[in-house]
């Protein structure tokens, strides 16, 4: 019960800091409040027994990549949305397809759970899931089990930051040869 | 000899082109033209190799029980399509240098892109293979007129290309319909063509109907007959002279080749129920063609309402279903490949002299250049069917078979075209090679010696065949349905005879 | 021997491949290759085929005695000989089986011996008329081509072979009136002659296609195979029933469209006038003494074809007689010298058209013959003439010649006399052969009427002997100083043909008792003449009587042309181009083809082009403006904003998702 | 009773929805980096819920996947972040209303 609690404070948090991404008019405001996102889902993580991703979300993505993101807006400090309105006629264009889509997303989940929501809790409360300790995790990861496509997958990922790494130095560094340099295609890809 | 070496051998000789020096233009030419003679070479060879198939070999299966083949295949007459091209390439290549200047390269390059799609067209065995060559074929000769036509050939390689691709969706809905009935009823279907004829038996007659219709469009417009016909006359204009010849030498072909090689064989029944309306229409377009052309006052219109008006009268001998017919429309495919791809290489290159597309400002080519006006004087005749020359075996052959079907008055109607091609055909000559001569006496105007060296050989072809047509009818008679069994002949044959009555 | 009858036409088709090859490598430099080499290639490849021509004849005259000899002894009727070689399959698919071959019998004997005879004559005469000429190896070469593909039209063993030849020298004529290409004018009478040609040559080929039907399916188009099914009493019951007598009537008309083509009959006849645009030795060789008479010689070959077809007989006949009238007046008002040898040509042809229709086909051929002589001496004089007047054309500048150009005159008067048919000269015969027959067969109207043309013929042509050689000169000053007599190539010919014109008609000579030329014909037409005169009345009057007739209308004519020269009659002073009263009767048939041809072609090429095409065009635009504004409409949507395309994209993936979970919603 | 699993991928569809709306309603690029760090945060929520009703260990894998996804976000983030600066320095702007050239 305690579980409910807990999950509906950090829902709430989550929910009001992406509303506040959303309707926020500086980056950094907005930068914030995904952190608050972040953090939240953290407990969230933590509630549904995934400790390791608990901490790898503060650590990678409220530490790491946020920092990153607010270190940039810092330096483009000029980059404020203020003078443009906060919601516009195109900007109704967009919400559209966004709630079809989260109403589609909904509607699914409480479908499924119609269908076998009750089945699955009563599976569960007799085997519960494993725990998402590092240990748990290792062995997925690297384990002699048939999982070693993770393995492979994990190279490529390291793989993939290396480029990405060497393809934003090479972004970046254009301005040294040519100032105004239209932005070479990425290297990395999309996440 | 694998064919996949006579299909392969323009597409190496495309790449190679492509890393050939762009300053020295002599070694270009040099090197294309040896390249081209050893591909026209290789494209020879299947006139020796009688009838050869390669296996036939799936290589993609979609969905459910539909396969999709490759093979290649080649017959008298597919073999006879090859040697023309591959003979008319180092002709255009030849002749090109004068017209497009520093860009031989690349115009080498798209020829050689172009004969590789046409002999996949020719050579094809499966229904979407065939199709895939026949639209790989529009790159090229949309590139061929944007890069290297005339003021307009922007618009025009769109009018080409839209025209084309107008023409051709149909029939890719149509093998797409196919595939998908197929994969709806389960029955399993590959899609080479003898498959293609078994499913198309089951299928519902009015469905087939629509089908048929498809596949003719698109052949129609590749040939093309009169309300389909208006991007033709400006694409030849317009286009390079040299490529030009090709589109009509090879491409116009494309259409008279599909209806022999897909539409009669596929759909027997239709094609004999709607023979009159293909003979009609044959008739028009090669009445409307020649017509136009006497009013015409550029070079190379006149020789594109030409051309349409050839081959319309071929399209209607075609559906007479007659073995003569066949035969004559091979020969008809051959003869008017040669005079008249001819006709525009000798244009594209008086036009270079004169600087200009307009029949009076040529004038008396005949004093200046003897040579060219004697070789223009032959292609011309040539293509008016003087007896001696093969288009005239053509001729008699078609305007025979439309007499022995449809009867007398059809026939004087058809051979008004032994008058009217005379008449534009002579006013071209008259106009081009006699009369005064309003250019400066001293401007070029002599026939260099490697362009008259490669176009000789035409010449001698057409006398050839004049006379000793026998391997070409050979080609047109015994195994140009051979794809069919003689089933198939039959049912034509009845087709044939349902409507001759 | 008889397998060297494909030497025949290839001999002068090599002269015509070096002299093409050395006209052309010689046209770089402005006077060509020597005229020596040329002139003498040009004439010795002719003359090579005659003498062929001579050997193979005495052979086929040997083995005709010696069948005819047997024949007699075994008392049964053989077939006459015929040499017949055979190159091999030309067209042969389906249900045709044509192959490429040559026959030589009797008429193709005689129809080649003066063929190559003449043609040399004319080959050697050109020598000297184009000396000065630029392009001397190239008409050369033409000139050599034209007796290549006569060789073939006359030698041809089918009619498709002919049809070879035939548009063959169709060609050659074309390009020989259009041989001084720089006028324009000239160029567009070879033009007409080549079209008017192809108008028959469409119907030639009908024709054919016609009589192939009606012997069957998978007959050889031979004509041995023709006459010998039109000869086999077996057949004669399938060509009485009424379809078939239809097909055959419509074949042979439209074989004889085809005759007309090339023969200059009515009514397509108005090319040759035109055609005399050419140099003139070409007028005399093809416009007079050969490729116009092919079509008298196609009726002949298939004689036994048309004398089943009555009533193209009688179409014949009377097409025949009609342009023997319509150009005999229509040459009374000609000024050009050439053009009142033109129409008297189309005339006489209409004469030998006029023998065939009656039945007489060695009648006809005999005037075939006899005319190629007279009428080509006449053109060489007419040539000689021109030559020696530096290119004048118009007999109103002509007059008192016959001091001054004795050998021409002499040769000239040797055709005159012959053409009128005064006695014992070559036309006295063969014409006075044709009025007896028509008079017998054909009835008095078609006398009537080639009585009339006859005197008429004498008219014109005395007038044209009075104005050029008997009548005071009129020959511009600049001019006469320059009057010179032909040098001896063109003066040779002359000679022999002058004393052949009076002298070749003794070769059948009725009354008396020569008949060594229907002798010869009788094994080729005799059976389809007789067939014909069987039906016909028996013998009229008197040959000597009807001869008388043709003497009369004769010297009626050339008296009536001196009488109407003493009246001043014939405006030789006149400086109009041509008599206006005269000029709707000489345009009649160049309205009638601008009427029926001409004009309709036109006036639809102009629809086609002004505005179908346009039209077609304005449809394709307004599809493509539609193209264009839902494009433009939709574009709207596309505009420049990132997020709102982004949004309908997502908008429609979402769509998607929508449609694809519909069962599960 | 509504067991956790569900609550959660209910928060990450909306979640979600409120990251593709961040997409595709601003205009400053900054925050279309973060609506799609938004919209795959959600994506990780919603593995680990799915792989919360697995029973055993069964649903590891499930935990394993977002490890991915926060690397490949790491990535894109770097990239997306470097293209962000040299955008900047060529159009002297972050409005992606301005750029409605593909090619300049």
């Amino acid at each position: 019960m305690i579980e409910q609690v807990y999950f509906a404070i950090f829902a709430v948090v989550a929910l009001c800091c992406a509303l506040g991404v959303l309707v926020s008019r500086h980056p950094i405001q907005g930068a914030m409040s995904l952190i608050g996102v972040m953090v939240a889902l953290s407990g969230i993580y933590s509630l549904m027994a995934s400790p390791f991703l608990a901490t790898l979300q503060i650590l990678v993505y409220a530490g790491a990549i946020m920092m990153l993101v607010v270190f940039v807006i810092m330096v483009l400090n000029s980059a404020k949305d203020s003078s443009t309105p906060r919601f516009d006629l195109h900007a109704c264009v967009g919400v559209v397809p966004a709630l079809v889509v989260g109403a589609v997303i909904c509607r699914l989940v409480w479908a499924w759970h119609a269908l076998d929501g009750n089945r699955v809790q009563e599976a569960l409360a007799k085997e519960p899931a494993a725990r998402g300790t590092v240990e748990a995790i290792s062995k997925v990861l690297f384990g002699g089990r048939e999982t070693s496509g993770w393995a492979i997958l994990f190279l490529a990922v390291g793989l993939l930051l290396l480029t990405a790494i060497v393809g934003a130095v090479l972004l970046a560094k254009r301005r040294l040869d040519k100032p105004p340099a239209t932005p070479a295609p990425s290297h990395g890809g999309h996440a | 000899m694998n064919l996949h070496l006579v299909l392969l051998a323009p597409i190496v000789a495309s790449v190679l082109t492509l890393f050939l020096s762009r300053r020295d233009s002599a070694s270009t030419l040099r090197a294309t033209m040896l390249l081209s003679l050893v591909v026209a070479g290789i494209s020879l060879v299947p006139l020796f190799g009688g009838e050869t198939t390669t296996e036939l070999r799936t290589w993609l299966r979609p969905m459910g029980n539909l396969s999709i083949r490759w093979g290649l295949a080649s017959d008298g007459f597919s073999a006879w399509l090859v040697a023309l091209t591959g003979i008319l390439v180092p002709v255009s290549i030849a002749t090109a240098r004068g017209q497009v200047g520093e860009r031989l390269r690349e115009f080498a390059a798209a020829v050689f892109f172009m004969q590789a799609g046409l002999v996949g067209v020719f050579l094809s065995v499966d229904l979407l293979q065939f199709y895939g060559f026949f639209e790989v074929i529009l790159l090229p000769a949309t590139i061929l007129i944007a890069m290297f036509g005339g003021r307009d050939r922007r618009r025009v390689a769109l009018l080409f290309l839209l025209f084309s691709l107008a023409g051709s969706i149909p029939l890719f809905v149509s093998i797409w319909w196919m595939a998908a009935e197929a994969v709806r009823t389960q029955v399993p279907l590959s899609l080479d063509l003898e498959s293609v004829r078994l499913f198309l038996l089951t299928v519902d007659p009015q469905v087939r109907f629509w089908l048929f219709a498809a596949a003719s469009v698109a052949f129609l417009v590749k040939l093309p007959v009169v309300p389909l016909h208006l991007w033709q006359a400006d694409a030849y204009s317009e286009g390079p002279a040299a490529g030009s010849a090709l589109l009509t030498g090879v491409m116009a072909k494309v259409g008279l080749y599909g209806f022999i090689r897909i539409v009669v064989p596929l759909f027997p029944v239709e094609s004999a129920l709607h023979a009159k309306f293909f003979v009609v229409l044959g008739l028009v377009t090669m009445l409307s063609g020649a017509l136009i052309a006497l009013r015409q006052r550029e070079v190379r219109r006149v020789l594109a309402f030409s051309s349409l008006s050839h081959l319309g009268l071929g399209l209607a001998a075609l559906f007479t279903f007659r073995p003569e017919a066949l035969a004559g429309v091979v020969v008809l495919v051959v003869a008017h490949g040669l005079s008249a791809s001819a006709l525009f290489f000798l244009a594209g290159i008086a036009e270079g002299w004169s600087r200009s597309r307009h029949i009076d400002d040529f004038g008396s080519l005949a004093r200046r250049s003897p040579l060219f006006a004697v070789l223009f004087a032959l292609f011309a005749l040539a293509s008016v069917g003087i007896p001696g020359t093969a288009g005239f075996v053509a001729e008699f052959l078609m305007l025979f078979s439309l007499w022995k079907v449809f009867g007398v008055w059809v026939a004087l109607v058809a051979g008004s075209t032994l008058v009217f091609s005379a008449a534009y055909t002579l006013r071209l000559v008259q106009k081009m090679l006699y009369g005064t001569s309003h250019a400066s006496e001293d401007s070029a105007s002599q026939m260099p010696a490697l362009e008259a060296t490669v176009v000789i050989p035409l010449v001698v072809a057409l006398v050839a065949f004049g006379f000793l047509p026998g391997p070409l009818l050979k080609a047109g008679r015994a195994d140009l349905l051979t794809r069919l069994p003689s089933a198939q002949a039959k049912v034509v044959e009845d087709a044939s005879h349902a409507a001759a009555r | 021997m008889t397998n060297l009858l494909w030497l025949l036409p290839v001999l002068p088709a090599a002269g015509f491949a070096i002299n093409g090859l050395l006209a052309l490598a010689g046209s770089r430099r402005g006077e060509g290759p020597d005229r020596g080499i040329v002139g003498f290639l040009a004439v010795l490849f002719p003359v090579l085929s005659f003498l062929l021509t001579v050997a193979l004849w005495w052979n086929l005259s040997e083995a005709t005695e010696m069948v005819r000899g047997q024949s007699e002894l075994l008392g049964v009727k053989l077939q006459a000989p015929a040499f017949a070689q055979t190159m091999g399959d030309w067209i042969r698919v389906g249900d045709l089986s044509i192959s490429f071959g040559f026959r030589f019998d009797k008429l193709t004997g005689i129809m080649l011996l003066f063929v190559t005879g003449i043609g040399s004559l004319i080959h050697l005469y050109s020598i000297g008329y184009m000396a000065n000429d630029r392009g001397f190896a190239r008409y050369m070469a033409y000139l050599n081509l034209f007796l290549a593909n006569m060789v073939v039209l006359v030698l041809g063993d089918g009619p498709v072979v002919t049809f070879l030849g035939w548009e063959g020298v169709g060609l050659c004529s074309y390009l020989l009136i259009g041989f001084w290409h720089h006028d324009e004018s000239n160029g567009s009478a070879a033009t007409k002659a080549f079209l008017v040609n192809r108008v028959g040559d469409l119907g030639f080929l009908v024709g054919v296609f016609l009589l192939w039907q009606i012997m069957g399916p998978g007959s050889s188009l031979t004509y041995e195979a023709i006459s010998a099914w039109f000869r086999d009493p077996a057949h004669l019951q399938q060509l009485a029933m009424p379809g078939v007598a239809t097909l055959l009537t419509l074949s042979t008309v439209f074989l004889f469209v085809g005759c007309t083509g090339k023969s200059a009959q009515i009514p397509l006849l108005t090319w040759l006038p035109d055609a005399m645009a050419g140099p003139t030795p070409v007028s005399a060789l093809i416009h007079a003494a050969t490729m116009v008479t092919s079509g008298v010689f196609l009726l002949a070959r298939m004689a036994d074809v048309f004398v089943a077809a009555p009533f193209t007989l009688h179409l014949i006949a009377w097409v025949g007689a009609l342009t023997a009238a319509w150009a005999a007046v229509t040459g009374l008002f000609q000024h050009d010298i050439k053009k009142v040898l033109a129409y008297s040509t189309v005339s006489q042809l209409g004469f030998m058209f006029l023998a065939a229709g009656v039945g007489a086909f060695d009648a006809g051929l005999f005037h075939v013959f006899t005319h190629a002589f007279f009428k080509a001496v006449l053109f060489l004089g007419a040539g000689s003439v021109i030559h020696a007047l530096s290119g004048e054309q118009d007999i109103r500048r002509m007059g008192g010649l016959v001091r001054k150009l004795p050998v021409t005159f002499a040769a000239m008067f040797a055709g005159w006399y012959a053409i009128v048919g005064l006695p014992l000269g070559a036309g006295f015969w063969s014409k006075d052969m044709i009025l007896e027959r028509v008079y017998v067969h054909g009835g008095i109207g078609l006398y009537a009427i080639a009585l009339g043309s006859a005197v008429v013929t004498a008219v014109y042509m005395t007038r044209m002997m009075i104005l050029v050689f008997w009548s005071p000169s009129r020959v511009d000053h600049e001019v006469a100083h320059h009057i010179h007599e032909s040098p001896p190539s063109m003066q040779i010919p002359l000679w022999i043909l002058g004393v052949g014109a009076l002298s070749v008609g003794f070769l059948w000579a009725d009354m008396i008792h020569l008949d060594w030329f229907s002798r010869q014909l009788s094994d080729v037409v005799g059976a389809a003449q007789a067939s014909l005169a069987g039906d016909a009345p028996g013998h009229g009057p008197s040959p000597w009587l009807l001869a008388s007739f043709g003497v009369t209308a004769a010297v009626v004519g050339i008296l009536v042309a001196f009488g109407l020269f003493r009246s001043g009659y014939f405006r030789e002073n006149g400086r109009e181009p041509m008599d206006y009263r005269a000029r709707w009767w000489m345009l009649a048939f160049d309205g009638l083809h601008t009427l029926v041809g001409i004009w309709p072609a036109t006036v639809v090429s102009w629809v086609l082009d002004t505005w179908i095409q346009p039209l077609l065009m304005g449809l394709l635009r307004i599809f493509a403006w539609l193209v264009e504004v839902a494009g433009s409409t939709l574009r709207l949507l596309q505009r420049s904003r990132l997020r709102t395309n982004m949004a309908l994209s997502v908008l429609g993936l979402a769509l998607l998702l929508l449609f694809l979970a519909r069962e599960l919603l | 009773m509504i067991f956790l699993p569900t609550q959660s991928l209910i928060l990450a569809g909306v979640l979600f929805a409120i990251g593709l709306a961040t997409v595709l309603v601003k205009r400053n690029l900054f925050f279309v980096l973060m609506g799609v760090e938004l919209m795959l945060n959600a994506a990780n929520l919603s593995f680990v819920a799915w792989s919360r009703t697995f029973t055993g260990s069964a649903g590891l894998d499930g935990q394993v996947a977002p490890l991915f996804s926060i690397a490949v976000a790491a990535a894109e983030a770097c990239v997306g972040l470097a293209m962000l600066l040299a955008i900047f320095r060529s159009k002297e702007t972050l409005d992606t209303d301005r750029f409605d050239r593909m090619k300049e």
